[in-house]
């Protein structure tokens, strides 16, 4: 057979391109397949590639870790990783090629809530079992129930009841407040919740700014000088990312820590980059129960060495987004390893897989967590206050505080913003005790 | 005034101070071949300008078949029945020659109706038929990007007799033109507008052209009409010949454009 | 002008099929290329004209909020459609009165100017938008019929495809009229229109409705098969991929906006899947050799290879 | 009331310049080059992103704080120096000659490369770099506290670059040549002024601006990726508003850009994004060119 150089050439160009058109797996074979196969939606591109790259981070490193312990029941995992950023329609297009395609056993769905409100009823429609490994909107198993989805972490409601609790706690005669947050989705709601929230437990307190500086924003002069002017007692800020790292900078040399007390549910994720500008006594939140010095996991030797190894492969201390990765990654571990004791030693069927999910209790790094029948993940928050110490950097956080879920989530079938508008200030003495930083 | 097709009176306009016109009088009667000449800068081509609604004169009128029309937009005056050609062709660069004319008979025969192709039936005769006239027929599939300079006059003044003007208004119709060329040329526009009973103004700068064609001549000179009258006599003013021709003898390329 | 694209349309649609059916996914690729390819064909009409609008991105929008909006109240594909292209054609005419006298650049600005202020709303007008969380539309039945996902899937790609073609006939019969010759003719000699007594601007004008239409009708179909919108389908960046795919498939014919759509799509998708930290990087690579080394786009050189085999039909 | 007016205005200020260096680099090659340059956002990220690095090796290894503020400058300089000719030269003179919405798209590809090329050199996380901040230390005007850098530094280099680019076109040789090509390049070129030398010119020093931009927007704000996209919407509309290559044009856009957005976040937050753009819709309707613009030469 002779082939001619253009022959060649035309396959060469043709073999990538046939590649994916190969009839894709059988989607429910029931015996043990060679490998299982993650797909993983995160942010790779732009502003919210600041989590999406240390979330993918997570899963490279977990996933090796696990395949050298011997993988899910024997069984390899493989990922393939896609970019959310460039919108819905191609991300939904990305989804249904790695499930009609690539054969994806399970996703690992996004960070953005647009996007996860987007891909689970199409997971739903495909069958496809689907973690929403960070995404935070409470909207997602409030207003449809899922039975191919569900989220191994809290959601926006904890994530602000919790700093409103511990700012309760802490500082419990405040009168006015100011609120910084990104204008999109998440910073409209996070306000909202905290709004009703603050208005159910401390009623009569004074918003004197509501400042909505638009998503990527580089300037905070002129919200600053407005808050300079107001002197509120508690300056509230869901922001995250580079903005946060700015609006904290362009505060911290304006001296405006000095006039206001600052809550900062998310910046945990920002404690090393901005370093000791941000000064102590700040309250700070981490979307959930871990950090890379948890207070009551700090010395267990599964967190110990994934802290270790992650900073040596990727030169930074882990944030939460690489904890939410993580916890994804061990719930969808152990459902896996119950669903197939449950089977008798055989592989079980996505059905099988995503009925354990429910109910499921599992540890991960930093302690263990909860996925509710709804397939909302219960988990405690951490809050904490920075202080400077001299082994870090930057700052710590200390008097941590663990607010279990029952303070701070509402119940199956309530929406969240309803709920938190029936808390009383009897909720901020059931805290648990707080835990001191430890050297 | 009476029984002039078109006439301005007192028209006046300056761009920085330069005085292109300055108290212009001028009646066309219909069915005339009317040069103007002078020299650069003179005003010539603002006149044109004017009288097509590109500018607007800072003082007096034009009216035209007995009514104003100073002031008018271009489109406007252009449906009353004055049609202009352009001292540089202007000519659709990404149209072929008979594409451009048709454009100019689609526009005159009504351009909003429907969706039928620009070349229909009808319009591709009307079409042929002014390119016929005007010698065309063998260009009209080539892009107007690959003409010479004299089809690229001709097309210009075809597209713009495809208005079906009652006058014509020609900046320079043979500038840019070999000299060899120039009579066939005008030769066969003249042909034309004849055949057509087209009143025609013509702003030129050969003599020889306009002693040939021109029933009258103005003489332009520093924005007021120097003299007026039939070209021998005109041609043979001393006055005349100090102020126009003597600068013309060199047959300056750059003509002046419109205004800066 | 007088080329036959019939073959070509038959061997695409049989390849758009084909591929559909041996790899399923496929179909929302292309079904969301030929939409975005209608879009496309509007910015042709435009470009025609030698005008750039960096903001079609609003009307695509637009007509995906319609659809999103008006799902509630009404559940079919054939009054969704229809009330889509009818939004973004009422936006298309606000707009367009006032965009339509400017050129060039401050026409593009403009443009970029009212998308970008839309998306500012989509975002602040948190109440009815949700923000950028965005709206999931639940699946609407096609002339009564409520489908099934895959059934549904199928006829979306059929329907994209029916417009695709029927849409693209109709362009190609408006630009032979002497309307869509004139749009050349703004682009070349603007002011020798106005001497032929047409006004550019109405010209203009008829076409940048008629592309917010084919935009608005883009949208709604994005809209009705991810069956979720965001305010990210206004951003700027949006609106570019639009100018994008409209030179890299070519001006020359009206299956150029399609050809490109569906090339920049599947491009995208592959390149995001062997280089997902770097798709961006090829993208832009791959628009550069297409400008640098084959500026009328992929059907330019399309009709380079056919007239050297002497195709020309 | 009056205070509150003064705050806004010193806020703006400072936002206004910022907005000015950016924007006054992309009117000046619009201008003489007449391509519209998306890329111009990702040479502010760079320049944003080199001025950060060596801010920070400076700030690490130098005993002097005030050493940071010329690292700023030297940054710019070395990234226009180096970037702006090499695109100039591979990218753009190929393409002059094409339709104006393929030198865009040139740029668009550009910008799309730059993009991923940022993030390859210096990853996704927020990159920060205040020490030029910190050696000027902060004033108190009132009871409120600003920092010089924002309150005197950033105006003044504005205006320096505004005065000095003002003299620089009208008295200079090469000033009055880049003029010339601007208002009419067919005419220059006749005249034997070698264009594409001014291109070149024009473009590096462009590319400069666009660098000193971002250089002196990282001491205050943090870079991601993604950062220059913000920046190239924003200095679109003010070429568009300044009229073609109007460089007062550019800083009175800036200024009221500056300003508006300022007094939109005091009074009325909700039309804090749109400001540039209801701006240049305002502008556009009273004066169809842009502030400064006038009507193309169209030649009859």
């Amino acid at each position: 057979m002779r082939i001619t150089r253009r022959a060649a050439l035309q396959a060469t160009i043709a073999a990538p391109l046939a590649s994916p058109f190969i009839l894709p797996r059988n989607a429910i074979a029931q015996q043990r397949p060679n490998e299982l196969r993650l797909g993983i939606s995160t942010f790779l591109s732009g502003p919210a590639s600041v989590f999406g790259v240390p979330g993918r981070n997570a899963a490279d490193l977990l996933i090796e870790q696990f395949n050298a312990a011997g993988g899910i029941g024997g069984v390899p995992m493989r990922s393939v990783v896609i970019d959310e950023a460039p919108g819905v329609d191609f991300l939904l297009g990305e989804c249904r090629r790695l499930a009609q395609n690539e054969g994806v056993d399970m996703m690992l769905a996004s960070i953005s809530s647009g996007s996860c409100l987007a891909v689970a009823p199409l997971a739903e429609q495909l069958r496809m079992p689907t973690i929403l490994w960070d995404c935070g909107t409470q909207r997602i198993f409030e207003e449809n129930s899922f039975k191919y989805a569900v989220r191994t972490q809290a959601n926006a409601v904890p994530e602000i009841v919790a700093p409103l609790l511990y700012l309760m706690r802490t500082r419990p005669d405040f009168r006015t407040l100011a609120v910084v947050n990104q204008d999109y989705a998440w910073g409209r709601d996070s306000w909202a919740i905290w709004k009703a929230a603050m208005d159910a437990i401390k009623p009569g307190v004074r918003v004197v700014a509501e400042l909505f500086p638009r998503f990527g924003a580089t300037d905070f002069s002129t919200e600053i000088t407005r808050l300079q002017a107001l002197r509120p007692d508690v300056i509230f800020s869901t922001s995250w990312g580079g903005e946060l790292d700015t609006f904290v900078r362009q505060a911290a040399e304006r001296r405006l820590f000095e006039r206001s007390t600052f809550v900062l549910p998310l910046a945990e994720s920002s404690l090393e980059r901005v370093g000791k500008t941000l000064p102590a006594g700040v309250i700070v939140g981490s979307r959930g129960d871990h950090w890379f010095l948890h207070p009551t996991a700090r010395d267990t030797p599964i967190l110990k060495n994934f802290t270790e190894a992650y900073r040596r492969r990727f030169n930074q201390y882990p944030i939460y987004p690489t904890f939410h990765m993580a916890q994804a990654l061990y719930g969808m571990k152990a459902a896996y390893e119950k669903a197939i004791a449950a089977n008798g030693g055989r592989w079980p069927s996505r059905e099988q897989v995503m009925d354990t999910m429910r109910g499921l209790e599992f540890a991960h790094l930093t302690g263990t967590m909860k996925i509710r029948d709804d397939g909302q993940g219960l988990e405690p928050m951490l809050m904490g206050v920075t202080r400077h110490v001299n082994e870090y950097p930057f700052p710590v956080l200390d008097q941590m505080i663990l607010y279990p879920p029952e303070l701070t989530m509402n119940p199956i079938g309530t929406k969240g913003l309803d709920w938190v508008r029936l808390l009383t200030p009897a909720a901020v003495q059931r805290a648990p005790a707080p835990i001191a930083y430890r050297a | 005034m009476s029984g002039a097709l078109l006439s301005a009176r007192g028209l006046r306009i300056a761009f920085g101070g330069v005085k292109a016109a300055d108290g212009i009088d001028l009646d066309i009667a219909e069915g005339e071949f009317v040069a103007i000449i002078g020299p650069n800068g003179a005003g010539k081509t603002t006149f044109i300008n004017m009288t097509t609604g590109y500018l607007r004169p800072q003082a007096g009128t034009i009216t035209f078949a007995g009514e104003p029309i100073t002031g008018l937009q271009p489109r406007q005056i252009v449906r009353r029945g004055i049609a202009r050609s352009f001292q540089i062709p202007q000519l659709f660069t990404e149209h072929t020659v008979i594409e451009n004319v048709a454009l100019k008979v689609a526009a005159h025969r009504g351009f909003w109706h429907g969706l039928r192709p620009l070349l229909d039936r009808p319009t591709t005769a009307a079409t042929m038929a002014i390119l016929d006239q005007f010698g065309l027929r063998h260009v009209a599939e080539a892009k107007a990007t690959e003409l010479n300079e004299g089809t690229r006059k001709l097309t210009d003044i075809a597209m713009a007799m495809a208005l079906e003007p009652r006058v014509l208004l020609m900046d320079e119709p043979t500038s840019g033109v070999a000299s060899a060329e120039k009579f066939d040329i005008m030769d066969t526009l003249v042909g034309a507008l004849r055949a057509r009973g087209v009143t025609a103004v013509f702003v030129e700068h050969d003599m020889e052209v306009v002693e040939r064609y021109a029933d009258r001549v103005a003489v332009w000179s520093q924005g007021k009409i120097l003299a007026s009258g039939p070209p021998a006599e005109v041609l043979n003013d001393p006055a005349v010949l100090r102020e126009v021709i003597g600068v013309e003898v060199k047959h300056a390329a750059g003509g002046g454009h419109a205004h800066a | 002008m007088g080329r036959n694209l019939t073959l070509p349309t038959v061997l695409g649609i049989a390849l758009l099929f084909g591929l559909s059916f041996l790899a399923p996914w496929l179909k929302f690729v292309f079904t969301i290329a030929l939409a975005k390819g209608l879009a496309v064909l509007g910015i042709l009409l435009l470009l025609r004209a030698g005008q750039v609008s960096f903001g079609h991105a609003l009307y695509v929008a637009v007509g995906a909020y319609t659809v999103a909006f008006t799902r509630p109240v009404a559940g079919d594909v054939l009054i969704l459609l229809p009330l889509a292209v009818l939004a973004a054609g009422t936006v298309g005419v606000l707009v367009g009165l006032f965009v339509t006298r400017y050129r060039d650049i401050f026409f593009g600005m403009l443009n970029l100017a009212f998308s970008m202020v839309f998306y500012s709303l989509l975002e602040k007008l948190y109440a009815y938008t949700k923000g950028t969380d965005g709206i999931t539309v639940v699946r609407p039945s096609i002339a009564g019929v409520m489908l099934e996902r895959v059934p549904y899937e199928w006829t979306m790609l059929c329907l994209a495809l029916t417009l695709a073609v029927g849409l693209g006939l109709l362009a190609r019969v408006f630009l032979a009229s002497p309307l869509g010759q004139a749009l050349p003719a703004i682009k070349t000699r603007e002011t020798r229109l106005e001497f032929a007594g047409i006004s550019a601007k109405r010209v203009l004008l008829v076409s940048y409705v008629a592309s917010a239409m084919l935009a608005g009708l883009g949208g709604g179909l994005i809209a009705m098969t991810t069956l979720h919108v965001t305010p990210l389908l206004a951003y700027w960046t949006h609106s570019g991929e639009l100018v994008f795919i409209a030179i890299l498939g070519g001006g020359g014919a009206v299956l150029g906006p399609f050809l490109g759509a569906v090339v920049f799509e599947l491009v995208r998708v592959y390149a995001a899947a062997a280089f997902p930290d770097a798709w961006q990087m090829i993208l832009g690579a791959v628009l550069l050799a297409i400008i640098l080394f084959a500026s009328r786009g992929l059907w330019g050189i399309y009709e380079d290879l056919t007239a050297k085999r002497g195709v020309r039909s | 009331m009056t205070l509150l007016l003064l705050l806004a205005v010193l806020d703006g200020l400072a936002y206004a310049a910022l907005v000015f260096m950016v924007a006054v680099g992309l009117t000046l090659v619009f201008g003489v080059l007449r391509v519209l340059n998306v890329a111009h956002g990702s040479f502010f990220a760079i320049g944003g992103y080199v001025a950060a690095t060596l801010g920070g090796a400076v700030a690490t290894t130098a005993a002097a704080p005030w050493l940071a503020l010329p690292v700023l400058l030297v940054s710019a300089i070395l990234v226009g120096g180096l970037l702006g000719p090499v695109v100039e030269k591979l990218l753009l003179s190929r393409i002059y000659v094409k339709d104006h919405v393929l030198q865009l798209l040139v740029t668009f590809a550009l910008f799309m490369i730059l993009e991923d090329v940022q993030k390859l050199i210096w990853g996704v996380q927020p990159i920060f770099q205040d020490a030029a901040v910190k050696a000027l230390g902060p004033v108190e005007v009132g009871d409120i506290v600003y920092t010089r850098y924002q309150l005197f530094l950033l105006p003044a280099v504005a205006a320096t670059t505004l005065l000095g680019l003002m003299w620089f076109l009208r008295r200079t040789l090469t000033g009055r040549v880049i003029v010339a090509v601007t208002q009419d390049r067919e005419a220059a070129t006749a005249m034997g002024i070698d264009a594409a030398r001014v291109y070149m010119l024009t473009f590096t020093f462009g590319t400069m601006l666009a660098a000193l931009g971002g250089a002196l927007a990282s001491p205050t704000s943090s870079l991601v990726p993604g950062a220059g996209v913000n920046m190239i919407v924003l200095s679109f509309a003010v070429v568009a508003t300044a009229g073609l290559g109007q460089i007062e044009g550019a800083a009175l856009t800036a200024l009221l850009i500056g300003l508006g957005r300022s007094v939109a976040v005091y009074f009325a937050p909700e039309f804090e994004v749109v400001i540039p753009y209801l701006i240049m819709v305002a502008v556009l309707l009273v004066r169809p060119y842009g502030l400064f613009g006038s009507p193309e030469l169209r030649r009859v």
